[in-house]
């Protein structure tokens, strides 16, 4: 492995440890907000290996140019039936003079470079040769972090019970009461049984 | 109506028909009763005329239905599963007969369940018999261990209890650990498990697919997993299965259950292994001496029992072990000896059962020691006793003495003649503990029982009632009969072991 | 058009259903509409069973969209015959359930409880039918949320407790299984499922792929609970209402197996999975050990939930030991113990419930005797332990006949002879509750206790006669199992 | 790679360290949201700013007023006991990290225009989008509403999971209240929030 490669991985291994440290939480505190917080940093450095797979250098947000995306709507009016039979290295990147006349990518963003001259005046952006990063990872992770925050609610929601019920969050302390509790009802029902056999448990 | 295929049906029927009626029935025990013996009756004169035409030659097939691609239920008659049938289906006439009076006569509560379980189980006893495949053979053998739990537990006490899980924790986990291991592996090399004129595992190893070391593994897992045969050390369900009522251990510890253990075992050998092929490899021969082991040891520990049920048990063990035996020698005559086996012991073991029974409903005594003297009260069931005692032994004119001839022959044609001699000495403590018995009963003088002052209406029973007297003569008879009637049974048997 | 779109009504009827319960707020109109909505989905399914096996596998793209862009709900074989019996099991647990919910849990509860209940039905039908992975994690989560929610309603406080316990290693499973999408997703640049399998081959990183399926599987372990990832389970369906557990027990673990088997058939190529990555044997090893330690332990248990669902932990390795067989044999098999591991569990489960209705308890010793004061529960719970043991003319002899023969067919020789062996142990912890509702001295509560009602022992009925029924007549268990089996493996080479 | 990723990086291990060791619940709670506020940051950086933006919102807002609301009903330290190293759940986690860092050897580069996920499916959203959407110009949103609306609907049924999920958990009933004392008010209000 090279030296590139290895700088080409880097933010993978940082993200696999920050998620280690967040199992580690989990897995090794007994206090169980403790455990809901290292939840909540596992998965948060999920959604970090997520968004940085969709990240391409040089690249921009995936959200298009208000004048752009107007343009390649009025285009995409006319030869939305363009879509589906392009071929070429590169998406996200609007790659412009590859295959002209037969990529309807290429159209539009041809056509929204002509429209959106003063756009591109105003910003000194290359409408042309705009690389956007791609977006599905985004979408995903808006999914997961709405599913997680869910899921931590309903722990929050668990733990503030479990506490009133037994007065605790420390796990240790709840295994030894419900281990007092088992040895207790086992005496009771030895006690019971020896004093008057045959009468009901309860 | 008389098409062998649609008496196969109606014989399977019948008793799943009985075993509704007992349900609709139940509170009406006359009907209940009479109902199930005027079924047992069809039964049983359904089978002969089945077994008419299957004595002529005939093998009539009836294929039910494949439960799983390449595993079949399926059914077809063959002389030894007809003789097996035969017996099942005449005694279970008797023993209903028998049931009602011993049931009655000891007011014995849940009798609905007693006789609805008691149909069930002679349903499986009629499947495994037909059953034209392992693998139905298999499902009739486990549904003959479920339905029969229920009246071995029948008391519903501690040592019921105990006594059922010693029954079901055997039979079940031999049936389960061994035989169905034995049966997926027979079909992994075979491909089949339909029983064959010949066997099907000569296949595979004249292939070379299964070494001869592993043939006499397979054959032990056959041996072992069929716990019903009761070989040792897979005996110890059966002296614990003597907590039930004793109907239920005359049909089901005398016929029924152990009769499908050792007919389980003659088949397999017959139609699975094929005798040549266990001439040819004699891997068999140390599954003989198991037997032999079991026939001397089972008669010796008979011989320490005082409780009457246990002596007759450990006595089943023994007799099971000559059947065993006849299958594990894998000769044509042994084989012959064990099919006849089956017949003559269970007529004769039934009617010990019946006696024992009998003695216990009129007299209240289990063990033998208190029984001296009794035979002047009951007569009739210690004379029947005598009887069924010189068959079990082996002398003429019981019948008998024809099954332990071939046996004895078996051993002679392949020169064990250890085995010769293990069947003689057991047979000489077959005389020793059993014989005694109605000797005592007739010659000894009662005991004086000042000591006990229940001894005053004790001197005044009788008979057992009549239902329980009337079906062991008829039992104690036939043993005799049989034995001037083993011509037709051998004739019948020979097709199995001529190609 | 309702035909067209079948696959989704499946999904949407309980889901919309839900929120129509919980504007209802009433208990009695709230029962009323979830039972609707489940008869309607079993309904579907079954229509979505016949459909399949007429015409094949149904492709339906959500919103129009083509897949890989949209999302994509593919029933085939096997997912259908997941999705029926699923919607079966949720219906019948359905109808079981009022006299049970009305003792356990708090009236003003009752209307929110169905709709979770339908929830966790939306969640688990999901995943058996949808064609993208990313999808099987939303739905995963939805059926995990509300199976915790439903659980941390038993009557005691070990009820919350034990639903945190599932939820943090079940999050902790979710949170793998979303690793694992995401390396998978990385690797071949979608997330529909068939896309991913016809893409897979095509990339040369191998590593990264192991892992992902790694993870993957690590997660789905969580959720099936295989040995030694298991420990969530005893306490949640022991503490559980016991409507909650009938139908967790039958459907949550087996849905999980499903999406394994779609995970090393349907993306991942066998081949793949167990070749370059030795995790055949690896889950052998931990399905045997997983049988034998949760037998073991099923035996000394006195809470009878508890012993079932150790027994429950042990049946899955029977399932995963199909599955890790890789031929058509085993995997009919597996999917068969799915199916009929399903009926006889919640049928237990549901006689268990029977008894706790009545006695107010779920230890063994509370029961000793309850045999003959109930003897129509006492008669159903024989019948279903003679399933569980695998006893013929019982469904569970029926995925017992099949994997022993497959392990042979396979060569398997110690496997199929542990196998057998250790459903010994189950005959030892189905007989000891046999005994002791038979043949113990009943108690004064027992003696007073009076049969389940109609409304229980009735659908209770329809589960163990189905335990009888498939054990005699296969067509519709293993025939479609088989079907499924060899779609999958047809499908991929 | 920039000097300023390199600092949020960093700054992100060390703060998930220190959570792991702090003691203090509350401290822990704050450092959690300041974790969340870190990867919002470093999602801004990597191109993603509706994630960064909900990350931010929810990770260190929501999350970060639920906890508090909890704490407050629970107690805010841990025991002495709780925070000690663990060898064996250690040993898992290395092993486990182990594992991931070996499935990233074969990852493609980050930031490689030619990765997996960058040429297929093909045309890309972002092209795709253009036509479909007719001139919505957030890519992320597009694709959130229409190619994968069932996720979303899936994600809302969720929420509402919880939520029902949450009343469930915290409602109590009047035989309830009366035996245990519970106090349902304030942290059903929180979990409702959710």
């Amino acid at each position: 492995m090279t030296m590139v490669q290895a700088l080409g991985l880097y933010n993978y291994w940082v993200v696999v440890f920050l998620m280690m440290t967040g199992f580690y939480i989990v897995i090794a505190r007994r206090n169980l907000i403790k455990s809901i917080l290292g939840l909540n940093i596992f998965q948060t450095s999920v959604f970090l290996l997520y968004i940085s797979m969709g990240k391409i250098d040089g690249a921009t947000a995936p959200i298009v140019p208000p004048d752009i995306a107007a343009a390649a709507a009025h285009h995409g009016d006319h030869h939305s039936d363009h879509h589906g039979h392009g071929e070429h290295a590169g998406h996200g990147v609007v790659d412009h003079g590859v295959d002209h006349g037969v990529d309807g990518a290429t159209e539009i963003a041809h056509e929204a470079a002509h429209s959106a001259t003063g756009y591109v005046a105003m910003t000194g952006i290359d409408a042309e040769n705009i690389v956007y990063s791609n977006p599905l990872p985004s979408v995903l992770m808006l999914t997961a972090i709405v599913v997680g925050i869910a899921t931590t609610a309903l722990a929050l929601a668990l733990i503030v019970r479990v506490r009133e019920d037994y007065g605790t969050v420390e796990e240790d302390e709840i295994l030894q009461i419900n281990q007092e509790e088992w040895a207790a009802g086992r005496e009771r029902a030895a006690k019971k049984k020896k004093a008057s056999p045959g009468v009901s448990a309860r | 109506m008389t098409d062998p295929v649609n008496l196969i049906v109606l014989s399977l029927v019948l008793p799943l028909v009985a075993f509704v009626m007992n349900f609709v029935l139940g509170n009406r025990p006359n009907a209940r009763e009479c109902s199930t013996v005027v079924i047992a009756t069809i039964l049983f004169g359904v089978v002969g005329l089945l077994a008419s035409s299957v004595f002529d030659g005939q093998r009539p097939e009836l294929f039910v239905s494949e439960m799983l691609p390449g595993f079949s239920i399926a059914f077809s008659v063959e002389p030894l599963g007809m003789i097996f049938a035969l017996v099942a289906s005449g005694l279970w006439i008797l023993t209903t007969i028998y049931g009602a009076g011993y049931m009655r006569g000891h007011h014995e509560k849940h009798q609905t369940r007693f006789f609805g379980c008691f149909a069930l189980a002679i349903f499986a006893a009629i499947a495994a018999a037909f059953s034209s495949n392992l693998f139905t053979m298999f499902v009739a053998y486990e549904l003959m261990t479920v339905s029969t739990y229920p009246l071995v537990t029948h008391h519903g006490t501690a040592e019921a209890k105990s006594g059922g899980r010693i029954y079901l924790g055997i039979l079940l986990s031999t049936s389960i650990a061994f035989f169905m291991m034995a049966i997926a592996w027979t079909w992994s090399l075979c491909g089949t498990l339909d029983f064959k004129q010949g066997g099907i595992l000569n296949v595979p190893y004249e292939a070379g697919e299964i070494s001869t070391l592993a043939l006499g593994v397979l054959l032990g897992l056959f041996a072992f997993g069929i716990g019903k045969a009761a070989l040792m050390p897979m005996h110890r369900w059966l002296p614990a299965a003597m907590v039930a009522p004793t109907p239920v251990s005359a049909l089901l510890h005398a016929v029924a259950v152990v009769k499908v253990g050792v007919f389980s075992l003659l088949k397999v050998v017959v139609y699975i292994f094929g005798i040549d092929l266990l001439q040819a490899t004699g891997v068999n021969l140390w599954l003989a001496y198991v037997a032999g082991f079991t026939i001397v040891v089972a008669s010796i520990i008979a011989m320490t029992k005082d409780n009457l049920k246990a002596r007759l048990a450990y006595s089943t063990i023994g007799q099971l072990a000559y059947i065993s035996l006849g299958a594990a020698l894998a000769t044509p005559d042994s084989v012959i000896g064990g099919g006849m086996h089956i017949v003559m012991h269970a007529v004769g073991k039934i009617t010990l059962f019946f006696c024992a029974g009998a003695i216990y409903v009129a007299a209240h005594k289990k063990n033998i020691s208190d029984m001296a003297g009794l035979g002047r009260q009951m007569p009739w069931t210690f004379g029947a006793f005598l009887v069924a005692s010189v068959s079990i032994i082996g002398l003429p004119p019981g019948g008998g003495a024809w099954s332990k001839w071939f046996l004895a022959v078996g051993t002679a044609e392949t020169h064990q003649y250890a085995l010769t001699a293990a069947l003689m000495i057991s047979s000489l403590l077959n005389i020793a503990y059993l014989v005694p018995i109605p000797i005592q009963a007739f010659l000894k003088p009662r005991p004086d029982r000042d000591s006990n002052h229940d001894s005053d209406h004790s001197h005044d029973h009788g008979e057992a009632p009549l239902a329980c007297v009337i079906p062991l003569v008829i039992t104690a008879t036939l043993s005799i009969v049989l034995f001037f009637a083993a011509e037709p049974i051998y004739q019948a048997l020979l097709p199995i072991v001529s190609e | 058009m309702i035909e067209a779109n079948l696959p989704v009504l499946l999904i949407v009827i309980p889901m919309i259903t839900a929120p129509l319960c919980v504007l209802a707020g009433r208990g009695r109109i709230a029962y009323a509409m979830s039972l609707l909505a489940s008869v309607l989905v079993f309904a579907i399914a079954v229509a979505l069973v016949i459909k399949v096996g007429d015409s094949g596998t149904i492709r339906y793209e959500l919103g129009g969209w083509e897949p890989p862009y949209g999302i994509e709900y593919v029933v085939d074989r096997l997912s259908s015959f997941m999705a029926m019996f699923v919607s079966a099991l949720g219906m019948i647990v359905l109808f079981y359930a009022p006299h049970s919910v009305n003792k356990e849990i708090q009236p003003s509860k009752h209307y929110l409880f169905y709709a979770t209940y339908l929830l966790c039905m939306t969640g688990l039908l999901g995943i058996c039918v949808t064609g993208d992975l990313f999808n099987v994690f939303v739905f995963l989560e939805i059926s995990s949320l509300s199976s915790y929610a439903l659980i941390s309603l038993g009557r005691t406080r070990r009820a919350p407790l034990s639903a945190l316990q599932y939820l943090i290693v079940g999050s902790i499973g979710a949170t793998f299984i979303l690793i694992g999408i995401g390396l998978l997703y990385q690797m071949t640049g979608t997330l529909n499922m068939a896309d991913i399998a016809s893409r897979i081959d095509t990339i040369d990183g191998p590593r990264t792929i192991m892992v992902a399926f790694a993870f993957l599987t690590v997660g789905l372990c969580v959720k099936m609970a295989v040995f030694p990832l298991h420990t969530w389970l005893p306490g949640a369906y022991t503490y559980a209402p016991s409507v909650v557990t009938c139908f967790i027990a039958a459907t949550a673990t087996k849905v999980s197996v499903y999406a394994f088997i779609r995970l090393v058939y349907g993306i991942m190529t066998p081949k793949f999975a167990f070749e370059l990555l030795p995790l055949d044997s690896a889950l052998m090893v931990f399905s045997l050990i997983g049988i034998f330690v949760a037998s073991t332990a099923a035996v000394f248990q006195d809470d009878v939930k508890r012993l079932l669902a150790y027994s429950s932990v042990a049946q899955i390795g029977y399932m995963l030991l199909g599955v890790s067989m890789s031929n058509i044999d085993g995997l009919t098999a597996g999917i068969v113990h799915m199916f009929n591991h399903a009926l006889i569990k919640g049928g237990l489960f549901m006689v268990a419930g029977c008894f706790i209705l009545r006695l107010g308890s779920s230890r063994l010793s509370d029961w000793a005797g309850a045999g003959r004061t109930m003897p129509w529960t006492g008669f159903a719970w024989a019948i279903g332990g003679l399933g569980l043991i695998g006893v013929p003319m019982t469904a569970g002899f029926i995925s017992k006949w099949l994997l022993l023969t497959a392990a042979m067919q396979n060569g398997w020789w110690p496997v199929a002879a542990l196998m057998l062996l250790s459903s010994l142990l189950a005959v030892a912890y189905v007989w000891k509750v046999v005994e002791t509702l038979y043949f113990s001295e009943p108690s004064d509560a027992v003696v007073a206790s009076t049969e389940a009602p109609a409304g229980m022992l009735i659908p209770t009925y329809a589960i163990i006669g189905c335990v009888v029924l498939f054990g005699i007549w296969t067509t519709y268990s293993a025939g479609l199992a088989a079907a499924a089996a060899a779609e999958l493996l047809g499908a991929t080479p | 790679m920039t000097a300023i990723d390199v600092a949020i990086l960093l700054f992100l291990a060390i703060t998930a360290v220190t959570i792991a060791r702090i003691r203090d619940l509350w401290a822990a709670v704050m450092f959690t949201g300041i974790y969340s506020f870190l990867s919002a940051s470093w999602m801004l950086l990597l191109d993603a700013p509706d994630v960064s933006f909900t990350e931010a919102a929810v990770g260190a807002g929501i999350s970060t007023v639920l906890m508090l609301s909890t704490l407050a009903l629970t107690g805010t330290t841990e025991k002495a006991s709780g925070a000690k190293f663990r060898p064996i759940p250690f040993m898992v986690v290395v092993l486990t990290g182990c594992m991931l860092i070996y499935g990233t050897l074969d990852m493609p580069q980050i930031g490689d225009p030619s990765d997996p996920i960058h040429i297929h499916p093909s045309p890309s959203f972002v092209e795709r989008t253009q036509g479909d959407m007719h001139g919505l110009p957030n890519v992320v949103t597009a694709v959130l509403g229409s190619y994968r609306g069932y996720d979303t609907l899936g994600e809302t049924t969720v929420v509402f999971t919880a939520g029902i999920a949450v009343l469930l958990i915290l409602r109590r009933g009047k035989e309830e209240d009366s035996k245990t004392g519970g106090r349902p008010g304030s942290a059903a209000a929180s979990g409702d929030n959710a």
